[in-house]
C-alpha cells in the first residue's frame, strides 16, 4: 500500500465519500481541473465530472451561502477556501447561517456543510496566506471545529466530518501538508469528532496542540525525553467540541501543562483550553498553565514569520518554566 | 478636442409590464390564469395577508408580540409570488411576505411565534423544506442560488423532479454584496432561480434614491447577464405572471431571472420603526392611492362578480381564521429552556453536557 | 446641568468631536435624518449636515472598507453598524485591513477608525439582534476593543476612541442605553483606552464584567454586602489592550474571582483573563477563576433569551461556589 | 399563449475603445496626448516594467524572492493607468500592476522587497498617500471608494486641491461583493472614482467565461448606475485615454466610472501556480500574437522614431536601472524582529510590552 501525505489523505477522503454518497459535492475557486491550489482536490473533476467537482466564480461569502442552501435540501457540500486568510467574507454565513440552521427551526432543516481551508504559517507566503484564526470558528456556538495533524487523522477525521450532520470548518495545517508520508488504509473508517489523541505517553508534563504545532510540540518531548524528562504530548484534533476529559487524564499523571498555538495568544483557543484545565484540574496544578504562541501583532510577511511562530526554543523555555515552578503562595 | 470613436459591444433594454392600473382599470389583455376564481382567490390571500400584518401590529402594541414587520401595501408581491409557485419550488425568503408565507401554507400562529420569540414558529408543519426567514439583509439570496442548485443537482444527476427556487429581498438588499454575488453565481451555472425584489421605495429610513445610482433595480441583473424586468408591485396579477414566466424558464432549463416589484411601504419598518421621522406625507398619500387591494376589488366589481355582501363574507370568514390562529398562539406554552441546547446539534456533544445539565437545573 | 443616558453621551461625545475637528465624520445605515435606530447620532445631521453625517447604503463589508480608505487619507470615520448581528460582513476589512494597514505600511498609512455597534441582549428584540460576539474582535491583533457601561464612560471613552490614531471596536451595551441618567459634564475630556475601572470596592471577591452585565455584577455585589461579603467589582471597559494590573490588584486582597458575560463561554473573553490570572496571579489564587457566561448555544429568540443570559442567582451560585472552595490538592 | 406588451424603461449600451490594433496599425486618429515622445515614453514604461517581472520571476525560481505575479502581457494597463493618473491623485491597487506602481514612482526595490517578505517595501518612499498592495481579491475597491470620499470632502469641505482616486482589479475581482459595493456606493455618492478592471481571461485557474455569464465586464457598471467602457487593454493609448478622460470626469465632480481593459495574462498566474494544467495552449499562442510592447513599438517604428539602435540603447540603460535595484534589494539587511511590534500601534500598549520584551530576549 501506498505512503501518502497530508495532503493526498485529504483527496482520498473526498474520493471515498464522493463514490460512497451522489449527494457529496465538491466546490471552491480553482478545485476542478487545477485540483486545488495546494492539489487537494486533484483528479476529482476528472473522476466524477465537473457537475461534482465545480469550480466557482471569486466570492468567499458566496462560497459559503450556497453551502447553506445546498446542505438544507439534503446534499453534502464540501467547500474550500484557499486560503484561511480568505475565509472571512464568510464568516456571516458560517456564523449567522451554517451554524444556526438546525436550531433556528427545531431541527426541520439542518446544515451539514463542510468548510475545508489550509492554515498556518511557516511557507514563506505572501501577506494572508499564513493565517491560524481558529478561534474565530471556536467560539462560534454550532459548529464542530477540525484540525488534522497526520495524513491518517486526516483521512479519518474529513470522513467524519463529510458524515457528521452538523457544519464542520476543517482547517487543513498547510505547512505539514507534505511533511510526512504514511500508509493510510483507505477503508471509509471515520475517526471521531469529539476525541483528543494522545501522541505520546508521559508523566512529566503534558504538551498540547493541534495541527502543524505538534511538530514542534514532538520535537520538544524528544528533546526532553534525552534528559529523562517524560511529556505526554496531546493532539486536540477537534478543537470544538473539546475534549477535556483526556486532558484531565493526562494531568492527573503529569500536574504541568504547557499549551502551544501559531495563532495569536490573546483570546487564542489556549486560553479557553487553559481556563478549563483551571476550573476542572485546579487542585491538580502544580504550576500555572503556560501558552506558547503567536504573539499579539499580524502574522509578519514572510523574512519574520520565524520570529512569530512558537518554535522549539520558546516551548523549551516555557516547558522549563513550568517544570521548575516552585508554588510560592498556596502552600 | 479629441473624441474617441468607439465600437458597439453590446446593448440592454429594461421594459416593465402592468395589467391592472392604479384606478383597477386593465392596461393590456390579461394572461390565461387570471381567471375570474383565481383573482378572488388572490384577493382573498391579499386580504387575509393585511388581517395578519394589521392584528400583529396590534399585538405588538400591547405586548404580546416582539418586534414586527408588516407588509401594508405590499401584499401583492407576496400573494403574487406564493401563487405563482408550485409546491415542490422551495422559497427562500426575507422577513416581510405575510402573503408568500400563507401562499406557502405557513400558519398563521406559526408567524406570530416566530415574532413573539419562539423559534418553533420556523418549524413549519407545511412547507417544510422551505427556508426559515432570513434577517440577516440578502443572505438569504446565496441560501437561494444553493438552493437552486441543489435541486438542479437532484434533478438532473439523482433523477428527481424539476423544480426551482425563489428568493425574495427588499431594495436596501440590492446594495449589498451577497445579492450581487447570488445573482453572478446563478447566471453563471445557470441555476432555477427567481429573484424577486420587493422594491417599497425605503430601506427603513434611506429612500429608495438614496440606495443606488441606478435608475432601475431591475438592471442590476445585466450585471450577472441575467434577464430581468420591472413589474407594477401592486399589481398581483403582473406579479403573478413575471414570476410564472420566471419559473417557468426556471424549470426548462432556462437559468435565472430578476423581477423587481415596485410598490410602497404604506407602514412603519416595523414596529420598532417611527417613519413619520423620515417620510413625507404627501409620498405616503399617493402611495395609498395605488395601494393592491383597492384596484383588485375594484377590477372584480367592474366584473360584476364582488361587492359589499361578499366582501363582508370574506371578512367574516377571515377574521374567523385570524381568531382562531390568535387563540392557539397565545396558547402555546412556554418552550422549556433546555430547548436552546436540543437542536444545537444532532446529538448535543458531551462537552456541552453540562451545561445543559445546568440549565435544567436552573429552570 | 442635564442628566442623561448612555446613548445622549454617545451623541454628546459625537457632537463635542464634531464640533473640534471637521475631520471627523459620521456614517452607517438610517444615522442621517433618523438618527440611527437607536437615535445614537440623533440631530447630528440637522447641526453638522449631509457631507458630515451620511446614510450609507445598505452593506456593511462596505461600510467597514470605505471607513479604511477614509481614515488612510487623514479622516476620522465614525461608522456605524445598526446591531452587532450584522457587523460579521465587516470582519474580513476590520481584521486585514484597519487592523493591519499601520503594521503593513510600517508607519506609512494608518487607519483611525471607530467602528460602533450596539450589543447585547436583553431587549427582547428579533433574532440577530441580541448578540455579544466580542471575542472574535479581541482576538484580531492590531484593534483595540471597548465597552462603556455608563454614560460619563460612555462619553470619555468615545472621544478617546475617535481621537485614538489606531482602529477602535466600540460596543454599546444597549440594555443599558438608557437604564440610568448621569450628569456628564460636556468638556471634551477622554478617559484613557487602556484601563479597567474599580467600581466598587472589596475584600473578599473580585467581580469582573464589562457593558450591561456589570448591572448584575453589581447586584449580586449588593446582595453580598447585606451579608456582610465586601466585593469587588471591575469594570474592564477596554477589552483589549487589557488591564491586568488593575485585576492583580484586586486579586492580591481577594484572593478569589467570578468573571461574567453575555457572550458564549467557550473562546469567550473570559477564558482570556481567567488565563492571564492564572499566569500572573497563580499564587493569590485560593479558588479557581469561575466564568459566568451565555451558554454555547446561539443566542435564542427573545422567549427564552433569560435562560440563555448570565443573571444574578447564576452569578450568585458561582460566588458561593467560589468562596466556599477550598483547596483539595495543592496544600 | 399569452404575450405579455411591455414598456421600454431603459436602455444601455456598452462600447469599445482601440487606437492600434495587434498589428500596430492605427484604427483611427489619435489623441492629443499620443505624441511622438509620449509613447516613447510609454513604450520604455511598459518595457521597464516587463523587465522587472521577468527579473521577479527569475529571482523566485533562485530563492530570492517569494512567490511573485508577474503582469506579463498586461504591462499596457498598468502603464496606462499609471501614465494617465495625476501626481496628486491616490492609486489604491490590487496587486498585479508593476507599471502602474513604476509610473507612481514605487521604487523597484520597493516592489522586491514586498514580495520578498519584507513590510517596509510598502513603505514607498514616493507616492506616500497611495495605498500599499492589496492581496484579499476586491477589497481595495472599497478602500478606492473610502479615499475618493476622502479627497473630495476635503476639497468640498477643507479647502483643498481637486484630486481623484483610481483603484484596480483583475476579472476574477468583479464577482466578489466588495466589487460591487464599492461601485454602488461610488455611483450613489457620485464619488471621484475610476476603477479599472484588467481583464487577463483568467482568475488563477478560472477562464473569464467561468466567472460570470455576463458578455462583458464593463456592463457591471450598469449595476451601479455608472458610466462604463471596454478598451483594448493591449493598446496602451486607449487605456490612457479612456483613464483621462475617467479622470476628468471624475476631476470635474461628475462621478465615478468603470473601465475594463482586455487583455491576457502570458505567464503563469504566480510563481507558485502552473498553467499549463488548465490553459490551453491554442488561446496563449493567439494572445501573444496581441501582446502590448510589439504593436506600440511597430508603431514607432513606423513613425520613423525607433528601430533597433534605440531598442538596444533603451535595454541597456533600464538593465543598469534593473541591475541597481536588485542590488539595493539584495543588500538591504533583514528587519529587525521585533519590528512586527512597532508598527502594530502609534504607541505599543501596556499590555504587549512584555512580549515585546520577549521576542527581544529571542532575538
Ligand atoms: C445585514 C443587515 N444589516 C442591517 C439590518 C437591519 N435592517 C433590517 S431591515 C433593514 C432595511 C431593509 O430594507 P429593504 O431591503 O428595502 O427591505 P424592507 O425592510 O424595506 O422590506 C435594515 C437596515 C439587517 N437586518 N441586516
Ligand atoms: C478574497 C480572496 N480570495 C482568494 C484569493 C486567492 N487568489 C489570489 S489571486 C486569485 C485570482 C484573481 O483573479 P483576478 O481577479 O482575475 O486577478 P488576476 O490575478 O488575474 O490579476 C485568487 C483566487 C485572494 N487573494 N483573495
Ligand atoms: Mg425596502
Ligand atoms: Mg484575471
Amino acid at each position: 500500500m501506498a505512503q501518502i501525505t497530508l495532503v493526498e489523505a485529504i483527496t482520498q477522503a473526498l474520493a471515498f465519500e464522493m463514490q460512497r454518497d451522489p449527494k457529496v459535492i465538491v466546490f471552491g475557486e480553482d478545485v476542478g481541473l487545477n485540483g486545488g491550489v495546494f492539489r487537494a482536490t486533484d483528479g476529482l473533476q476528472a473522476r466524477f465530472g465537473r457537475e461534482r467537482v465545480l469550480d466557482t466564480p471569486l466570492a468567499e461569502n458566496m462560497i459559503a451561502g450556497i453551502a447553506v442552501g445546498m446542505a438544507t435540501q439534503g446534499l453534502r457540500p464540501v467547500a474550500e477556501f484557499q486560503f484561511m486568510g480568505f475565509i472571512y467574507p464568510a464568516l456571516d454565513q458560517i456564523l449567522s447561517h451554517a451554524a444556526r440552521y438546525r436550531n433556528r427551526t427545531r431541527g426541520r432543516l439542518s446544515c451539514p456543510v463542510v468548510y475545508r481551508a489550509p492554515y498556518g504559517g511557516g511557507i514563506h507566503a505572501p501577506e494572508h496566506h499564513s493565517e491560524s484564526t481558529e478561534a474565530l470558528f471556536a467560539h462560534i456556538p454550532g459548529l464542530r471545529l477540525v484540525v488534522p495533524s497526520s495524513p491518517a487523522r486526516a483521512y479519518g477525521l474529513l470522513l467524519a466530518a463529510i458524515r457528521d450532520p452538523d457544519p464542520v470548518v476543517f482547517l487543513e495545517p498547510k505547512r505539514i501538508y507534505r511533511a510526512v508520508r504514511q500508509e493510510v488504509v483507505d477503508s471509509g473508517e471515520a475517526l471521531p469528532l469529539d476525541r483528543a489523541f494522545v501522541l505520546r505517553e508521559g508523566s512529566d508534563i503534558t504538551l498540547i496542540a493541534w495541527g502543524a504545532s505538534l511538530k514542534e510540540a514532538l520535537q520538544v518531548a524528544e528533546e526532553l525525553a534525552t534528559e529523562g524528562i517524560e511529556a505526554e504530548v496531546i493532539d486536540l484534533a477537534t478543537l470544538k467540541p473539546l475534549d477535556i476529559h483526556t486532558i484531565i487524564d493526562s494531568l492527573e499523571k503529569t500536574h504541568r501543562c504547557v499549551l502551544i498555538h501559531e495563532a495569536a495568544r490573546f483570546c487564542g483557543l489556549g486560553a479557553e483550553v487553559a481556563s478549563q484545565i483551571n476550573e476542572y484540574a485546579f487542585d491538580l496544578l502544580h504550576a500555572p498553565v503556560q501558552r506558547v504562541t503567536g504573539f499579539d501583532t499580524v502574522m509578519p510577511y514572510f523574512q519574520l514569520e520565524g520570529a512569530y511562530l512558537p518554535g522549539v526554543p520558546r516551548i523549551m523555555t516555557a516547558v522549563r518554566e513550568v517544570l521548575e515552578y516552585a508554588s510560592g503562595g498556596v502552600a | 478636442m479629441h473624441k474617441p470613436r468607439m465600437q458597439l459591444l453590446a446593448s440592454f433594454d429594461i421594459a416593465s409590464l402592468q395589467y391592472l392600473d392604479e384606478s383597477g382599470q386593465t392596461t393590456q389583455a390579461l394572461p390565461d390564469f387570471a381567471t375570474p376564481d383565481t383573482l378572488v382567490a388572490l384577493y382573498r390571500q391579499m386580504t387575509l395577508a393585511r388581517m395578519v400584518d394589521d392584528r400583529a401590529v396590534k399585538m405588538q402594541r400591547t405586548g404580546q408580540l416582539g418586534t414586527y414587520p408588516s407588509s401594508l401595501g405590499q401584499e401583492a408581491i407576496g400573494v403574487g409570488v406564493g401563487a405563482a409557485m408550485a409546491k415542490e419550488d422551495i422559497y427562500c425568503p426575507n422577513y416581510r411576505e405575510t402573503g408568500a408565507l400563507l401562499e406557502r401554507g405557513v400558519r398563521i400562529e406559526e408567524i406570530y411565534a416566530i415574532w413573539g420569540g419562539d423559534e418553533r414558529g420556523q418549524n413549519y408543519r407545511h412547507a417544510r423544506e422551505d427556508l426559515p426567514l432570513s434577517v440577516p439583509i440578502a443572505t438569504q439570496m446565496l441560501h437561494g442560488a444553493g438552493v437552486a442548485f441543489a435541486l438542479k443537482y437532484k434533478h438532473e444527476q439523482l433523477g428527481e423532479p424539476i423544480r426551482a427556487a425563489v428568493t425574495s429581498g427588499g431594495d436596501g438588499a440590492t446594495s449589498k454584496g451577497d445579492f450581487y454575488e447570488a445573482i453572478n453565481l446563478a447566471g453563471d451555472w445557470k441555476l432555477p432561480l427567481v429573484v424577486v425584489i420587493n422594491n417599497n421605495q425605503w430601506a427603513i429610513s434611506l429612500p429608495r434614491s438614496g440606495q443606488t445610482a441606478c435608475k432601475t433595480l431591475a438592471q442590476k441583473a445585466i450585471a450577472a447577464g441575467i434577464p430581468s424586468l420591472q413589474v407594477d408591485g401592486n399589481d398581483v396579477i403582473a406579479v403573478y405572471q413575471a414570476v410564472l414566466e420566471a419559473l417557468q424558464q426556471a424549470h426548462a432549463g432556462g437559468g435565472p431571472s430578476l423581477i423587481e416589484a415596485v410598490t410602497y411601504r404604506l407602514c412603519d419598518h416595523t414596529t420598532a420603526d417611527d417613519a413619520s421621522r423620515y417620510q413625507p406625507q404627501e409620498g405616503l398619500k399617493e402611495a395609498w392611492s395605488k395601494e393592491p387591494l383597492r384596484r383588485l376589488r375594484t377590477y372584480l366589481e367592474g366584473l360584476g362578480i364582488w361587492g359589499d355582501a361578499q366582501e363582508e363574507e370574506l371578512q367574516r370568514e377571515l377574521r374567523e381564521i385570524l381568531e382562531e390562529a390568535v387563540r392557539v398562539y397565545r396558547q402555546t406554552p412556554r418552550d422549556t429552556p433546555t430547548a436552546i441546547f436540543e437542536h444545537l446539534y444532532e446529538t448535543l456533544p458531551e462537552a456541552f453536557i453540562e451545561q445543559y445539565q445546568q440549565l435544567q437545573g436552573d429552570s
